[in-house]
């Protein structure tokens, strides 16, 4: 699928003290595309999607977003510009109530700018947002205390609160870790609808099995270093990846 | 009562006035409304009616703790977003000097000073400590503790400003009464406006800040300049209390960056309970006052405060309106056991 | 000539206010807001030893640096256990011990001229035709020697080590036994002994007078600020910088200009690079 | 149960404040109701500590006499204390000024002797003593700010009188013993200086203007901030200028004990001129140490701690004080003039035979009383007048250290012994 290009990555490189955390890393990322991030444990990923959303300053190299260069930019900059990310370890407002947290990104200047929010209209929105993640309206469970709800209700949370923000790009770490195997089934729908309704993803994820199901691309990452890029079956297919993920076979569906 | 405690016991329950969310209520009958509305009703009133029936002295108390009052909301207030101040004196000062200047120079009247002071106040204070916000942890509180000291030494060693003579024979309050409606009016109305904002959306990301700000920068919003404007608020009610302080007594000298507009204020909020701003008004209406039935102790007075700061920040966290809001909510019935 | 050993003195001694604040805070990450107040405590403790209880200057001296050693050892078991690892109760429950304690020697009226250390020897000595009294020469070789006894004392005891490993990394040293409470109401005794030394070095220059104990706290978190919190050559740098800068002041422009120098230096710092000269942005450069 | 154990705490805390605020205020009235004579002070400083004694004192004496006559009866004073805490400079001056309204509003004091110590509160509490009509005869600020605002408004501030000397005159009389030095012994290298305040620099302006006159050579001029800790600075340009007097006028107890240890541990070969308290106070020679010897120092007014031959009321006054107390008043000023004071508002109330602030303010400016600080009247600014008579006015006195005495020089009618010079200096 050829689309203009939202997201070009050069050569991007941080190391924390004596660790190179990412080294060298360079991709592009079309418009419209889904492409999958995978890599065994420590191999840079998270670290990846800090730097592109700016929670870490890069050492070197290039972040391009829209032909504007957004390397070293303060996160909420960046976020206002339509990345949005979901965190591995979630991070919500637990003595809020669940539809609360999306307060916060819905008040932003973004959202304003998108949506027009006129107050009070905001907790309905909140709610329709989470009535779409599957917490349904009538029930207690988008009044409850975000701090009550069960782990699995926390992830889809979180990426309601992502989405909150109407992104241009969504960044999903490790949405699935953690998630029972019935909440991934009912969750992956979900990111395939944004996908078809014309959504940018990048998808970090363990489990391969249900990422491959749904992305364009997958992009290698091990000890920092990209060492394959393309569909899921040339990519596992790459000796480098098979050294890597050692002794994992996974049968591509 | 023992032969009951024996096949009963006591159940603490909610009051199931509360639907879905806080700020829903399923109102049922002018019972429930009466116990929504007392508890927000019953002070106003009460501090409305103070200033008629106390007498001389204590009507200066009752001034004074309202300025303290507001000293500890725009404590609160900065909290509230994690910035966690030990000068409050800081933004009184500079209300104080503002006010004093425009009024020994120019002699203006306090209808256009304590309105200037009120806004050049909060102005002076969001761009003194603008560069803190970036720091986390207790750079904040460090900077704000030294910044009014230094201030006070500043104009005792360089005369600025009335140098230690400071400014006096400044311009009054037509009379008592306009002074103390004045304090009482700007503390009830801060306090309500402040509760209220702090529900509001607005007040929400506030918290968010001082909960998580990464979170909160991940959704697009600019900590730095939110935390700017609380320091913009918070600043200018300080300021609007050193400018009627001014005002009242006619003077202002370097001492209004004292150390004790920086404790009480404190000490009241983690009496009252900070973040609820009713817990902090009503640390200052305990506080005050009690401190001046204690004045004979002279210098006692400033470590009592102390006392009370640590017992309360180590024996009771919450503050006591916390718990009198707890105690309201619920309430308690014996159930037979089995 | 007497701007150099003037500006070194005055550099010192801002030096010796902050040492302790800094070992403190360096090694638990404890503010430790009663610091002043610990330092003329030690002084009136000294001198009623010295005029009350009658012993010789020397045990006096020594025993008060030790008891205010415990004192924050005790503010550490008594108060602070409870609200260990929330940075602001610390900071509250110092901050108001230590008001506390000046208020009471106000209060006993701890007020007056009688109320000075004696020097440890009458007289001075003349440098290039700058006179200096022994006190503060004196005051020079404390700072000098404490700097070294500290490195010494971080660096290759054992106790110093542990010391580090909490400074580095809590948990870890937690998982290598540090006990974490053990360690950090040793910093705290350790940071108040420092300013009990402080006190007996700098104080006989002077009278006593408990007003004293804001202004130690303000120059030491001055020093702190403008330096860096927890690094030491931060804090020795800045106390020269502000040292030399208020004899500077003193000499050339006036004697009353000399309070606005770490005032200046402090907005300059926090406008230029917030976390100190030496200290490290702690903003967000943080894996999470 | 912590909790509840301070919500106890607080109920009881709160129950007592209330009580407090609506209990009537006591007014026990009993056969002879006594003059109340406030004193709103920071009694912790020691202007304040022995001007309190002082003032005691002269109570106890009137009363052992029957009191005081108003119109028909005899009526006792009564003195009530308020803690303005002023003279810790971090004491807000609003809360100075609440200690003094509380004093004014619940104890109703009929007049205020001594009052605040820092010249900031005593100018803010003008204000205050116009609106309340209470008399004020303050002993211990000396501040010219007070003539400046008394001036403005005469009628409003007629309330206000102080019953001590101005900067203006002590440095006058410095200025003597100055001349002294010189006509002895040539020394005409002087060095200045003064706290940065307001009165300390009025005092060594006069001086400075005194000296351009009479051919001194001024070696250097630095005010300190009242807050300053280290004077080498001065003292070594003074040393390397050969100054051969220092000037030295400061009253903060901190700022003068360090004056007074750095200038002796760096034997700076000059004589300090001036007035410092604790190089003045009796013990000095103990607490600063023996280098205190040959400073000279002025005393305002006569009899606050050197018992004077000359004039006998100086001994008397002492000698009560020195048996009451068991010792000396530790600052060499204005503890007379708290004891006088006492006297001359009983005086003033007899003559005005009533205690309406406005009649006693006029027989208070009637006043001529001769008591240990010379004879006593007030100007139109309501400031005694002081000289070098005390038959005509009040007085003060210079004196030196030697041989660890204190030895009236100057003026001539007052002197014990001559100025003499120190060895180091020949």
């Amino acid at each position: 699928m050829e689309g203009e290009t939202l997201l070009k990555v050069e050569n991007l490189g941080k190391h924390f003290g004596g660790v190179q955390a990412v080294f060298n890393v360079s991709f592009v990322l079309r418009k419209g595309e889904f492409l999958g991030v995978i890599g065994p444990n420590g191999s840079g990923k998270t670290t990846l999607v800090n730097l592109i959303t700016g929670f870490v300053k890069p050492d070197s190299g290039r972040v391009i977003y829209r032909g504007e260069n957004i390397a070293g930019k303060k996160p909420y900059t960046i976020a206002g510009l339509g990345i949005s990310r979901t965190f591995q370890m979630v991070r919500l407002f637990y003595n809020l109530p669940a539809y609360k947290n999306l307060i916060i990104p819905l008040s932003s200047s973004r959202v304003k700018k998108l949506r027009g929010g006129k107050y009070g209209e905001r907790d309905d929105v909140a709610v329709d947002l989470l009535d779409d993640m599957g917490f349904e309206r009538d029930s207690f469970v988008p009044y409850k205390l975000a701090g009550s709800l069960p782990h699995g209700y926390l992830k889809r949370l979180d990426l309601a609160r992502a989405m909150a923000l109407r992104p241009d790009l969504l960044i999903l770490d490790e949405l699935f870790s953690g998630m029972a195997m019935s909440e991934v089934a009912s969750t992956l729908p979900l990111i395939e609808k944004f996908h078809e309704e014309g959504l940018t993803i990048i998808m970090i994820e363990h489990r391969l099995k249900e990422l491959f199901r749904v992305v364009d691309r997958v992009f290698v990452l091990n000890f920092g270093e990209k060492i394959a890029d393309g569909s899921p079956q040339e990519v596992m297919s790459t000796e480098a990846v098979k050294k890597a993920y050692l002794g994992i076979e996974v049968e591509i569906g | 009562m023992a032969e009951v405690g024996a096949r009963y016991r006591k159940k603490r329950l909610d009051r199931g006035i509360k639907a879905r969310a806080d700020t829903i209520f399923a109102i049922a009958s002018y019972k429930e409304i009466l116990y929504l509305l007392l508890p927000r009703a019953l002070p106003v009133i009460t501090l409305l009616v103070l200033p008629l029936l106390l007498r001389g002295y204590w009507g200066k108390v009752l001034v004074y703790s309202c300025i303290v009052g507001l000293l500890a909301l725009s404590w609160d207030f900065l909290a509230s977003c994690g910035l966690f101040s030990l000068g409050q004196s800081l933004f009184f000062g500079i209300g104080a000097y503002v006010a004093g200047t425009l009024s020994y120079y120019f002699h203006w009247s306090p209808v256009l000073t304590l309105p200037i002071a009120f806004l050049g106040g909060g102005l002076i204070s969001a761009v003194l400590l603008s560069p803190v916000l970036r720091l986390r942890g207790v750079y904040f509180a460090m900077v704000t503790l030294m910044m009014p000291l230094l201030f006070m030494k500043m104009i005792e060693t360089t005369g600025l400003l009335g140098g230690s003579h400071g400014l006096s024979a400044l311009v009054p309050f037509p009379n008592d009464w306009v002074a103390r409606y004045l304090a009482v009016g700007a503390f009830i109305i801060v306090l309500f406006i402040f509760r209220r904002v702090i529900n509001e959306d607005y007040g929400l990301v506030l918290k968010a800040i001082r909960d998580d700000d990464r979170a909160v920068m991940s959704a697009a919003i600019n900590i730095y300049w939110r935390k700017t404007q609380a320091l913009f608020v918070s600043g200018a009610v300080g300021a609007f209390a050193g400018a009627f302080m001014t005002h009242h007594y006619q003077f202002v000298g370097m001492t209004v960056f004292a150390l004790d507009y920086s404790i009480l204020p404190l000490a009241a909020s983690a009496l009252g309970g900070p973040g609820t701003f009713a817990g902090p008004a009503l640390g200052s209406m305990i506080l005050v006052p009690l401190s001046e039935t204690l004045r004979a102790l002279g210098g006692l007075r400033i470590a009592l405060y102390c006392f009370i700061l640590i017992l309360s920040v180590i024996a009771l966290p919450e503050g006591i309106f916390h718990y009198i809001e707890r105690k309201y909510h619920q309430f308690e019935k014996l159930v037979r056991i089995g | 000539m007497s701007l150099l050993i003037y500006g070194t003195i005055s550099s010192i001694v801002l030096a010796l206010y902050a040492a302790g604040f800094s070992l403190t805070y360096g090694i638990s990450g404890l503010a430790n807001f009663a610091h002043g107040a610990l330092y003329i405590l030690s002084g009136f403790i000294a001198w009623s030893l010295l005029n009350q209880v009658e012993l010789p200057y020397f045990l006096s001296a020594i025993l008060s640096i030790v008891i205010s050693g415990f004192i924050g050892f005790a503010i550490y078991w008594g108060l602070l256990l409870r609200v260990r690892g929330i940075p602001l109760a610390e900071l509250v429950v110092t901050f108001a011990a230590g008001v506390a304690i000046l208020e009471l020697l106000m209060w006993k009226g701890f007020y007056g001229i009688q109320y000075s250390l004696p020097l440890f020897v009458e007289g001075g000595i003349e440098i290039g035709k700058v006179a200096v009294d022994y006190q503060r020469l004196f005051v020079i070789g404390t700072g000098v020697v404490l700097v070294i006894l500290l490195y010494l004392f971080v660096h290759y005891t054992k106790i110093g080590l542990a010391f580090r490993g909490m400074a580095q990394n809590e948990r870890t040293a937690l998982s290598v036994g540090i006990e974490s409470d053990w360690i950090g109401s040793l910093s705290l005794a350790f940071g108040s002994a420092l300013a009990g030394v402080a006190a007996i070095v700098i104080l006989p220059m002077g009278l006593m007078e408990s007003a004293i104990g804001y202004e130690v706290l303000i120059y030491a978190l001055a020093v702190a600020i403008v330096g860096g919190l927890e690094s030491t050559p931060g804090i020795i740098v800045a106390s020269f910088i502000l040292g030399f800068g208020q004899v500077a002041t003193a000499k050339f422009l006036s004697a009353k200009w000399m309070i606005i120098v770490p005032l200046v230096a402090i907005i300059f710092v926090l406008v230029i690079r917030p976390s100190g000269l030496f200290g490290k942005y702690k903003e967000l450069e943080e894996r999470i | 149960m912590k909790n509840k154990v301070l919500l106890i705490f607080l109920a009881a805390v709160i129950g007592v404040s209330f009580s407090v605020i609506f209990a009537p205020s006591m007014a026990f009235s009993s056969p002879a109701e006594p003059i109340i004579v406030g004193v709103p002070t920071s009694i912790y400083t020691p202007f304040g500590r022995d001007g309190l004694k002082a003032v005691n004192m002269a109570v106890e004496e009137i009363n052992a006499k029957g009191g005081v006559l108003v119109g028909k009866e005899k009526r006792p004073l009564k003195v009530v204390v308020s803690d303005t805490r002023d003279g810790e400079p971090t004491t807000p001056v609003h809360d100075a000024l609440m200690a003094y309204e509380k004093l004014i509003l619940e104890q109703k004091p009929h007049a205020t002797v001594i009052a605040p110590f820092r010249s900031e509160t005593i100018i803010a509490s003008m204000d205050l003593v116009a609106k309340y009509k209470v008399p004020q005869l303050q002993t211990i600020a000396q501040t010219p700010q007070f003539q400046v605002k008394f001036r403005t408004d005469p009628e409003k501030y007629k309330y206000l009188f102080r019953v001590t000397t101005d900067a203006a005159i002590d440095a006058g009389y410095l200025s003597g013993a100055l001349d002294a030095l010189k006509a002895d012994f040539g020394l005409n290298k002087v060095y200045f200086i003064p706290q940065d305040t307001l009165w300390a620099l009025g005092f060594v302006g006069v001086l400075r203007k005194h000296c351009e006159k009479t051919g001194w050579q001024e070696i250097g001029y630095e005010p300190y901030a009242a807050g300053a800790t280290d004077f080498s600075p001065g003292l070594t340009k003074a040393k390397e200028g050969k100054a051969q007097v220092i000037a030295m006028v400061w009253d903060v107890p901190l700022g003068a004990g360090i004056f007074s240890k750095q200038w002796a541990a760096m034997k700076v070969p000059a004589v300090v001129v001036g007035f410092v308290p604790p190089m003045a106070a009796p013990d000095a020679w103990k607490t600063v140490g023996k280098d205190v010897e040959y400073s000279i120092h002025v005393e305002f007014p006569v009899g606050a701690s050197v018992p004077l031959k000359r004039l006998p009321k100086t001994v008397e006054f002492l000698d009560k004080y020195q048996k009451k107390f068991g010792k000396l008043p530790e600052a060499a000023a204005v503890n007379s003039s708290a004891y006088d004071s006492v006297y001359i508002l009983a005086a003033a109330i007899e003559r005005a035979g009533s205690l309406d602030p406005d009649k006693l303010v006029t027989a208070l400016e009637q006043t001529d009383y001769r008591g240990v600080g010379g004879r006593l009247r007030f100007n139109k600014d309501h400031i005694i007048v002081f000289d070098s008579n005390p038959e005509e006015t009040g007085v003060c006195v210079v004196f030196q250290w030697q041989k660890g005495k204190r030895v009236p020089i100057y003026p001539a009618f007052l002197a014990e012994g001559k100025v003499a010079l120190p060895p180091w200096m020949k």
